[in-house]
């Protein structure tokens, strides 16, 4: 059953001389209950703007230009008995609610969407390192996420929901009353993790989960969230750069470039049939401990700025198979298997698909044979900075 | 909650005592290392050579110099600072009778300097670059650059002169045809000490501010104030329990430093509104060369900050608690 | 890429330290309190042959960044020495000390830092070539700069010659970086981090064009990573460091596949894998790196080691021994939490001696109990525990609770002993590599008899 | 009654407001009175020794209050332990002395003493030997302690020897001539003096009168806080202290004692110009105490005050006359601002260069300039009010415009430019003002007005001028063509250095600092090395007073009293000197870091001194006899000149003439020496 499901969403950024950064741009793409689902991708590729806009964390300057986020939940306001909207509700044209239930989170006010928030989609930051604040008791922020959605719960009752939490990541408990400081660069992030399980959320944003961690910490927080997801059956949208990360973890992914989704689909579709040209870079480029005698690929040139682009392809400057189509417009989403498997190029709506952004998918063989050449790509010229 | 070992404090408490004994010896050798000797300005032209020797006598003049200090220290930790010349009474007697007046003024500015001071600078440093943010920003930075006498005059010119609606000077009503009650006596201290508080708040609040608007901006971009915000806490509940609670803690620090600029403006408006306590006989002592007057002011200013010090770390444990004091890591 | 055994190594580190010492405070002095510094390397001893290319793998902490530094003086060593080509650098005169820092380089982790914003590529790249009053004539300098944008492969130089910083992308900048450690003709160049900072997709680039001016140039590369796909990649050689110190070192291939130490294996372990497929065994080590300030005794990972060995004498298996060895850890530490025991059903000493033996680790090493209790209380009749082992930690429970920690750690200290953490294990030959692992005290015959892997057998620091 | 402020013999501390550059204030300095047999027939009422109804007081409107501001407080109520004038204010309410002094004809009348007569009884002048008895009758009947206590004989003679036993610093130098005073056999009370005193009537007499009920258990007197009793201090005053907050307030009230007090209805008041016998007239007087001028001046002019202590700053002279409800009443001024000389040092040791400097002194420049009118020149050291001991007197002259007066004025070839050929010529050819009549340096002198010479009759050293060769002239921006020489040598080589002038920061004392740029400016066109430090008004204090380490220095005095000798003996004899010259040959002993005020070391050395003069008047009991003899010395040291009087201010006092009248004007110290006339009079307009 889907719990988000993402609709043509675009976000900017204002900048001071007029301009607008695209920081995503037409972004499709659904997480169903109980999965995994990664966004990969560069530095700057809009996957972190992606995933907090759903909540409204945007930075000062960053809105939403167009586009829905449908969640899986009803404000308390909206709901009935059963916690499902009331009929009202759909029936009312000026609330954002679908008949099946989900709430457009982007039509949300801003004290609207702060009920959303860790009730139904908590965030992990990405600097969870940095997440706790120094100056209370660890136990005392969970207690105060709990109090807010739950104002109804003691405050006993909350802090031995907190430290059973903490327990259940494998803190002591009476490690509550200590402060951040106190622990480890592990524990930090565990308790982290302890807070964002709270309130019970449907979606569980990690971004960059493991980044700042050393190796063995981040194996050991690899394991914490996959024991989460069984145990709670939380849904989790993990963002990073690490392909590596994502190929542990995922169930389906997306791989951003240039604020556009280039490729998503279920993990093993994407690693074993991967059908974009710079899915097809990237796996080029990443080393892995495993491979003896690997030859490692960069793909040339740099990630673009994304400061009102032109509506070609955001990857074509970097593409060895750039064609005159990718000039004129950002490609669609095909269906992967449809192109594989009769060769025919057909958009697709449907989020759960094999898709790929590129012109060229009826090509599928070429571009992955030739690919792998390293000529391929050194031999292009590109246009310099 | 404490986060203060008793070991610490008493260590604290030690080390602040040592401090004053230094301060002591400081005073002590100050005075004795005056052109002439301190007590000319004691003597007049009129006095016999038996007076004099007496004025001598009483400053134990005629002690050898250990002696003299042991004296000395012992007095000045008993309490007992002298008698003033000037004032024909034990220095102490008027050290209790003005530093509560003092101490009162100064409590009361300091509270209120900085409340409002990192009250702005916090939500000055939230909304830091906006046309608001700027705006008051350079309004109190040209606040800042007044001299606080000015503004005094200012405020008389306006509230007393032209308007008459507070009294320029004193802190209670002199000759009053009401009685005094505890209601009156309250009532009236607030009536007097809200011009004396306007003048020195007017420009105090911006010195805090100055420390909190950047550590507030700096805040902002923390973790953790993200992570407030994704745990669905109001704006006000982001900004004043987690951006506002960390970026206070340099202001901690500050507020020794407020102190001292307190001192120097509260001698400036005691002085202009005639509020009877220690800064006017700071000055006055000085210009009268009332030596017993002056070091037992100066002493009990280093006082006030040695204890003002003692009390930051105190309140600094409990703003932050990564710092432990007494305890090693 | 193989070694002939009369190569002489370029650069030689014997037992080399370096200790910060942190400022103290008047308070610490007046009571009289033992600096405690920072022990960023501590006994280090190794061999860096010319045209090698050797990684330095390890966590954050481990003191690679600060060996680095230490190499190409930016440091001083607090103990030991580093020869370079055959000269103790601390002792260096003014002309050779010139010398020497024009043939050894490096190249640093940001690029976004490492580069004056205020400097043009030009200035950047020639600065080093006026520092070491190499190459006289402003043409010769520039057609001299020009060579090596070209050769990092910023091309055409003239593009890059008047270009600041901020103009230029991250791959560019580092080339930038290189470029300036590369103008001077190095022999050895110190790369700390060099494409950690830079996007996946450029990275390669960047080492590859790094393998490529190796040969171009005969360098010698000390490559440092947190990374240890990266450490696979470049390097012919590679030292994992632990604390301050190696605790592994040999053939890159050799060591990933087959690490020796529990460190190495845990921490090949721990690294996630593109190649999808099998299940990965996660890493088998307990709780997290020490401070470097106060390092445990003995062999430094002991703590958190998954093979830690038994005394002579022990009865029963190993993981009873890792087990009951965490229990006197626990108890050292004063982590053991005598209120939740009182609390629990039964004999608080019993609840208190399965609360100790549990192990910190992923759940595939743990026993049923200790899952089914979410880690918090282990099953004591399952384990292989000695008798007389086990009496000593009821015994030590007991001393716990009845408020004698100081009795509890005596009670146990006979019986759970370990040279793990008595004697500090030295690095000896293993193989094709160097081990500090008493596990392989007695491979040490073997190894010098069969001389396979020419290691000098450094002595190394107790 | 006025004659309390002036007529107690300790001087009143004034505190330097740093306003008035001419009167820094460093002390007033005691009086002297007149009279002695002679003021009993003087002055001494027959007749009316005892008070009677006056009928002048019936048409004046009575009741009120009179606020009055301070901007210093009176530290305490023990009018033996402080000599501060603000303490006075209070105090004076309180206390009544013996005598009075007027303060229009600056005469001694009866007060709580109805007459007395003074026998010498040895001449040989030995200071050991009692040689003068006064004797004196007590007024007894009507009067009473404002406690309500009945006052008796017995009080004044526990006082006189109270005062003795306690020796309180303040009265110390009225005391120290007093050997006994014990009951009279024909008169109530008899005094012994062990020397003759001309001004015992102001000095002697001066001294308050204290009641034994309060005072005999009081062992030690500085340790007595009257406010700390039950009642407050307790005098024969007409005031009775009812509030007491010494850092703010005080409140002296007068209808306590309605009906009681009548020292003010003596007869001789009636006959005193301006001066309203039976006062008080008000209910009470406020004192407020304010913390700065600036806020002092504030409350004058917000009406919070009818009036206040001293005189009205300058700066505000005119908002007051711009002011509906103030006025401003003239006065004299009671003292002199003065440039003073170290005459230990050489050149300063000549009276000749010391006549230079003087010549160098643009006057005009200081007075109508830098004072914008608000100063007179100054001339003698006797203030313009008090005429009868200014040596105009002698020929009628005018007070100030005489030009015997003028024998040192700045010489000038065109308005503010010195003369600097005049000036050298007088040094080089051996000039000298003497008192002799002549043209000096341009300028005609008539002679001296009462005919004294100074103690030189010709320079001490042969000047000369040459090359410009010492730095400071060197440098100077005045750019002389020649450098004085001494003896043949440089003055910087005699001197070891330039003439150094002391004086305040440009910003405590604007318009001196501007003063002294101009007068050194003016020495350095005539080639005179000079330079100035600055320095702070204590530090100033200690070096010219205490240690005489100074060669010029400027200052003031206030609070002198009308009568000369006790104000020359104490400034300008020998006794209240340091003797360095003698100090440094033969010990330490008569080099002390007491303050002496008479720090020039005038009188020490042979060549400028009067001694001889001073010692004579004040041991002349007939007055005019006295007058003509300090006459003479006034302009002995004028003619020495190891005093250059600079100007005296002109007194404006300002007083809330829109609610209250009867202030005397045309008095020295308006607002403060003769601040009890005021409050005794003053009372509410019709």
């Amino acid at each position: 059953m889907t719990l988000l499901d993402v609709n043509d969403l675009s976000i900017r950024y204002a900048v001071d001389d007029g301009s607008a950064v695209h920081a995503s741009d037409g972004v499709d793409f659904s997480v169903e209950r109980g999965e995994t689902y990664g966004l990969v991708g560069e530095s700057g590729c809009g996957k972190t703007t992606l995933a907090k806009s759903l909540v409204h964390l945007l930075d000062d300057n960053g809105y939403i230009e167009r586009g829905e986020v449908w969640f899986d939940t009803t404000l308390p306001q909206w709901a009935d008995e059963n916690g499902d909207p009331e009929q009202s509700v759909i029936d009312d044209p000026d609330k954002p609610v679908r008949a099946d239930g989900k709430t457009n989170l982007a039509a949300l006010s801003n004290k609207q969407i702060r009920d959303v928030r860790w009730r139904d989609i908590a965030i992990i930051p990405q600097s969870a390192m940095n997440a706790l604040n120094p100056v209370y008791k660890v136990g005392d922020q969970i207690v105060e996420a709990i109090l807010r959605h739950e104002p109804e719960t003691t405050a006993e009752a909350a802090d031995d929901r907190a430290r059973d939490l903490l327990e259940r990541v494998g803190i002591e408990p009476e490690r509550a009353d200590d402060y951040a400081h106190q622990f480890s660069g592990g524990m930090k992030q565990r308790a982290v993790i302890a807070m964002a399980m709270a309130c019970g959320p449907d979606l569980l944003i990690a971004d960059e989960p493991t980044t700042a961690l050393d190796v063995i910490i981040q194996d050991r927080i690899l394991e914490e969230l996959e024991t989460l997801q069984e145990e709670f059956g939380v849904s989790i949208l993990v963002i990073s750069h690490d392909i590596s990360v994502m190929a542990e973890i995922c169930d389906r992914m997306a791989v951003m470039y240039g604020g556009k989704v280039m490729e998503a689909g279920p993990k093993e579709e994407i690693f074993e049939r991967t059908a974009n040209p710079y899915t097809l870079g990237l796996k080029n480029s990443f080393p892995t401990i495993t491979a003896t005698d690997q030859e490692l690929v960069s793909i040339p040139g740099t990630p673009p700025t994304l400061r009102d682009p032109d509506d070609g392809c955001r990857f074509r400057d970097r593409c060895p198979f750039a064609v005159e189509e990718c000039h004129a417009s950002h490609p669609p989403m095909y269906d992967v298997e449809a192109a594989e498997s009769t060769g025919r190029v057909t958009e697709t709506t449907d989020d759960r698909a094999h898709r790929s952004a590129c012109y060229r998918i009826g090509e599928l063989d070429r571009l992955r044979t030739d690919a792998v050449n390293e000529s391929t790509w050194t031999d292009q010229t590109i246009e310099s900075r | 909650m404490t986060r203060i070992s008793g070991t610490y404090l008493a260590k604290r408490l030690v080390v602040s005592y040592l401090t004053l004994l230094v301060i002591m010896t400081l005073l002590f050798v100050l005075l004795r290392s005056m052109p002439g000797s301190f007590i000319s300005s004691m003597i007049t032209s009129g006095m016999t050579a038996e007076q004099i020797e007496q004025i001598r006598e009483t400053w134990g003049l005629n002690e050898p110099l250990w002696k003299q200090y042991l004296d000395f220290m012992i007095n000045y930790q008993t309490g007992n600072f002298g008698r003033s010349p000037t004032y024909n009474a034990p220095v102490a007697d008027l050290m209790i009778r003005r530093m509560p007046r003092t101490l009162i003024l100064f409590g009361a500015t300091f509270l209120i300097g900085f409340i409002i001071g990192p009250l702005v600078g916090m939500y000055l440093g939230w909304w830091r670059g906006t046309k608001k943010d700027k705006s008051i920003f350079s309004t109190s930075l040209l606040l800042y650059s007044m001299p606080s006498f000015w503004i005094s005059w200012l405020f008389i010119w306006v509230f007393n002169y032209e308007f008459n609606l507070l009294p320029s000077a004193y802190m209670f009503t002199q000759f009053p045809e009401f009685q005094w009650t505890a209601v009156t006596v309250m009532r009236d201290v607030l009536y007097h000490i809200a011009l004396p508080i306007m003048s020195l708040t007017f420009i105090g609040w911006v010195g805090a501010m100055l420390i909190m608007r950047p550590t507030m901006n700096q805040v902002t971009d923390e973790g953790y104030v993200f992570l407030a915000r994704a745990k669905g806490l109001s704006e006000r509940t982001v900004m004043i329990k987690h951006a506002a609670r960390n970026a206070l803690i340099p202001v901690a620090t500050g507020a020794v430093v407020g102190l001292a600029f307190l001192i120097d403006g509260s001698i400036i408006i005691e002085n202009v509104f005639s509020w009877p306590g220690m800064g006017q006989i700071i000055v006055s002592s000085v210009l009268e060369r009332d030596f017993p007057v002056a070091q037992a002011t100066f002493f009990l200013l280093a006082v006030l900050v040695v204890i003002m010090r003692l009390l930051t770390d105190i309140v600094y444990t409990y703003l932050d608690p990564r710092i432990k004091f007494g305890e090693s890591e | 890429m193989d070694r002939s055994d009369d190569r002489e190594p370029l650069v030689e580190i014997e037992g080399l330290r370096k200790h910060f010492d942190q400022s103290q405070g008047i308070i610490d002095t007046v009571l009289g309190r033992e600096p405690q510094p920072v022990r960023a390397v501590d006994g280090v001893s190794l061999d860096i042959y010319r045209g090698d290319t050797v990684g330095i793998a390890g966590e954050s902490g481990c003191g690679k960044t600060t060996l680095g530094k230490l190499l190409v003086k930016l440091y001083e060593a607090t103990e030991g020495s580093i020869r370079f080509d055959g000269r103790d650098i601390t002792e260096l005169t003014r002309e050779d000390e010139r010398e020497f820092r024009k043939r050894v380089q490096m190249i640093f982790q940001d690029p976004f830092e490492s580069l004056n914003p205020r400097m043009t590529v030009y200035d950047t790249v020639s600065e080093p070539l006026k520092i070491n009053d190499m190459v006289g004539g402003y043409d010769e300098r520039r057609a001299r700069v020009k060579q090596v944008l070209e050769d990092v492969g910023l091309g055409p130089a003239e593009v890059y010659l008047d270009a600041f910083p901020d103009e230029l992308s991250g791959g560019e900048r580092q080339r930038v970086a290189v470029a300036r450690a590369l103008v001077v003709d190095p022999d050895f160049v110190v790369c700390d981090e060099p494409v950690s900072m830079l996007d996946v997709s450029i990275r390669a680039g960047v080492l590859n064009l790094m393998k490529d001016l190796q040969a171009e140039y005969d360098l010698t590369y000390l490559f440092i990573s947190h990374d240890l796909s990266l450490i696979r990649y470049m390097c012919d050689r590679a030292g994992i460091m632990y604390l301050g110190d190696l605790v592994e070192q040999g053939p890159t291939d050799d060591v990933i596949d087959d690490p020796k130490h529990p460190y190495t294996e845990a921490l090949f372990d721990a690294v996630p894998d593109v190649e999808l497929g099998a299940e990965r065994r996660r890493a088998n080590a307990t709780g997290e790196v020490p401070s470097p300030r106060n390092p445990p005794s003995g062999c430094r990972y002991h703590p958190r080691c998954a093979h830690i060995i038994p005394p002579d004498g022990w009865t029963g298996s190993q993981e009873a021994f890792r087990r009951a060895y965490q229990f006197k850890l626990r108890l050292r530490r004063g982590e053991l939490d005598a209120e939740a025991a009182r609390e629990e059903a039964g004999e608080p000493a019993e609840a208190l001696v399965e609360q100790g033996l549990t192990l910190d680790v992923p759940e595939e090493y743990r026993s049923e109990a200790e899952i089914e209790s979410g880690g918090h209380r282990v099953d004591v009749g399952s384990l292989d525990l000695p008798g007389d082992a086990r009496r000593a930690l009821t015994e030590a429970a007991e001393a716990v609770l009845g408020g004698e920690p100081d009795a509890a750690v005596d009670a146990v200290d006979d019986v759970v002993t370990t040279r793990c953490e008595t004697e500090a294990p030295e690095p000896l030959p293993s193989g094709t590599r160097k081990v500090a692992c008493h596990r392989y005290d007695d491979d040490r015959l073997e190894g010098i008899g069969t001389d396979d892997g020419g290691l000098s057998a450094a002595t190394a620091e107790d | 009654m006025s004659e309390k402020q002036s007529g107690s013999s300790r001087r009143r501390f004034l505190q330097g407001t740093g306003v008035a550059a001419v009167s820094a204030g460093l002390a007033g300095c005691s009086g002297e009175g007149d009279s002695e047999t002679e003021t009993t027939e003087e002055s001494t009422p027959t007749e009316d020794q005892t008070p009677t109804e006056v009928g002048d007081a019936e048409d004046i409107p009575e009741g009120g209050i009179f606020n009055f501001g301070m901007g210093t407080a009176p530290n305490t109520l023990n009018d033996l332990a402080s000599s501060s004038a603000y303490v006075g204010v209070i105090t004076d309410r309180i206390y009544e002395s013996g005598a009075a002094i007027d303060p229009v004809n600056f005469e001694m009348h009866p007060n709580v003493f109805t007459d007395w007569e003074a026998e010498v009884l040895d001449e040989t002048g030995e200071t050991d030997q009692p040689n003068v008895e006064i004797g004196f009758d007590v007024r007894t009947d009507g009067l009473t302690w404002n406690d309500g206590t009945e006052f008796t004989v017995d009080d004044v003679i526990f006082t006189y020897n109270y005062l003795l036993e306690q020796n309180p610093g303040g009265f110390a130098a009225s005391l120290a001539p007093i050997e006994s005073v014990e009951e009279g056999d024909d008169r109530d009370c008899l005094m012994t003096l062990n020397q003759p005193n001309g001004t015992f009537a102001y000095d002697q007499f001066g001294l308050p009168i204290l009641p034994r009920h309060r005072w005999e258990d009081v062992d030690d007197y500085q340790t007595y806080e009257p406010a700390d009793t039950d009642f407050g201090p307790v005098g024969l005053g007409p005031g009775v202290v009812t509030q007491y907050n010494p850092d703010t307030s005080v409140e002296v009230s007068f209808a306590e004692r309605e009906g009681e007090y009548n020292l003010s209805d003596l007869d001789w008041r009636s006959e005193v110009p301006g001066v309203i016998p039976g006062g008080p007239f008000v209910d009470a007087m406020r004192i407020r105490v304010y913390s700065s001028q600036s806020a002092l001046h504030q409350a004058l002019f917000e009406g919070d005050i009818d009036t206040l202590y001293e005189n009205i700053r300058t700066s505000r002279i005119q908002d007051a006359e711009d002011s509906d409800r103030l006025e401003l009443l003239d006065g004299f001024d009671t003292g002199y601002g003065h440039y003073s000389f170290n005459t230990r040092r050489t050149p300063l040791d000549d009276t000749a260069f010391r006549q230079v400097l003087g010549f160098a002194y643009d006057d005009v420049y200081w007075t109508e300039q830098l004072q914008r009118g608000y100063a007179q020149e100054g001339d003698f050291v006797m203030p313009p009010g008090y005429t009868a001991v200014r040596p105009e007197t002698d020929s009628d002259q005018e007070v100030l415009e005489g030009s015997a007066t003028q024998a040192f004025s700045f010489r000038q070839t065109s308005p503010s430019v010195p003369d600097v050929e005049g000036i050298r010529s007088f040094l080089t050819e051996g000039q000298i003002i003497t008192g002799e009549g002549g043209t000096y340096v341009g300028q005609e002198y008539p002679g001296s007005l009462t005919g004294v010479t100074a103690g030189q009759s010709e320079p001490k050293h042969d000047y000369s001028f040459g090359s410009v060769e010492s730095d400071v002239l060197v440098n100077a921006d005045e750019e002389p063509d020649q450098e004085i020489r001494i003896d043949g040598e440089l003055l910087t080589d005699v001197h070891d250095g330039p003439l150094t002038m002391l004086l305040s920061p440009a910003q405590e004392a604007p318009q001196t600092a501007q003063m002294v740029d101009d007068w050194i400016s003016s020495l350095r066109q005539i080639g005179i090395p000079v330079d100035r430090e600055v320095v702070s008004f204590n530090t100033r204090v200690q070096r010219a007073y205490g240690s005489e380490d100074f060669d010029m220095f400027t200052m003031g005095w206030v609070n002198l009293s009308p009568f000369a000798t006790n104000t020359l003996y104490s400034l300008h004899h020998s006794d209240n000197a340091d003797d360095h010259s003698v100090a440094e040959s033969e010990g330490d002993d008569d080099n002390t870091d007491t303050l002496l005020n008479n720090p020039m070391g005038y009188g020490v050395f042979e060549d400028a001194g009067a001694d001889d003069l001073i010692d004579e008047a004040r041991t002349t009991l007939d007055p005019d006899e006295r007058n003509q003899v300090s006459r003479q010395a006034v302009e002995r040291i004028y003619l020495d000149f190891a005093t250059m009087v600079t100007g005296y201010e002109v007194t404006k006092w300002p007083v809330n003439s829109a609610d209250w009248t009867g202030f005397v004007e045309n008095i020295p110290g308006p607002g403060s020496t003769y601040l009890g006339t005021q409050i005794l009079q003053v009372h509410r307009n019709e």
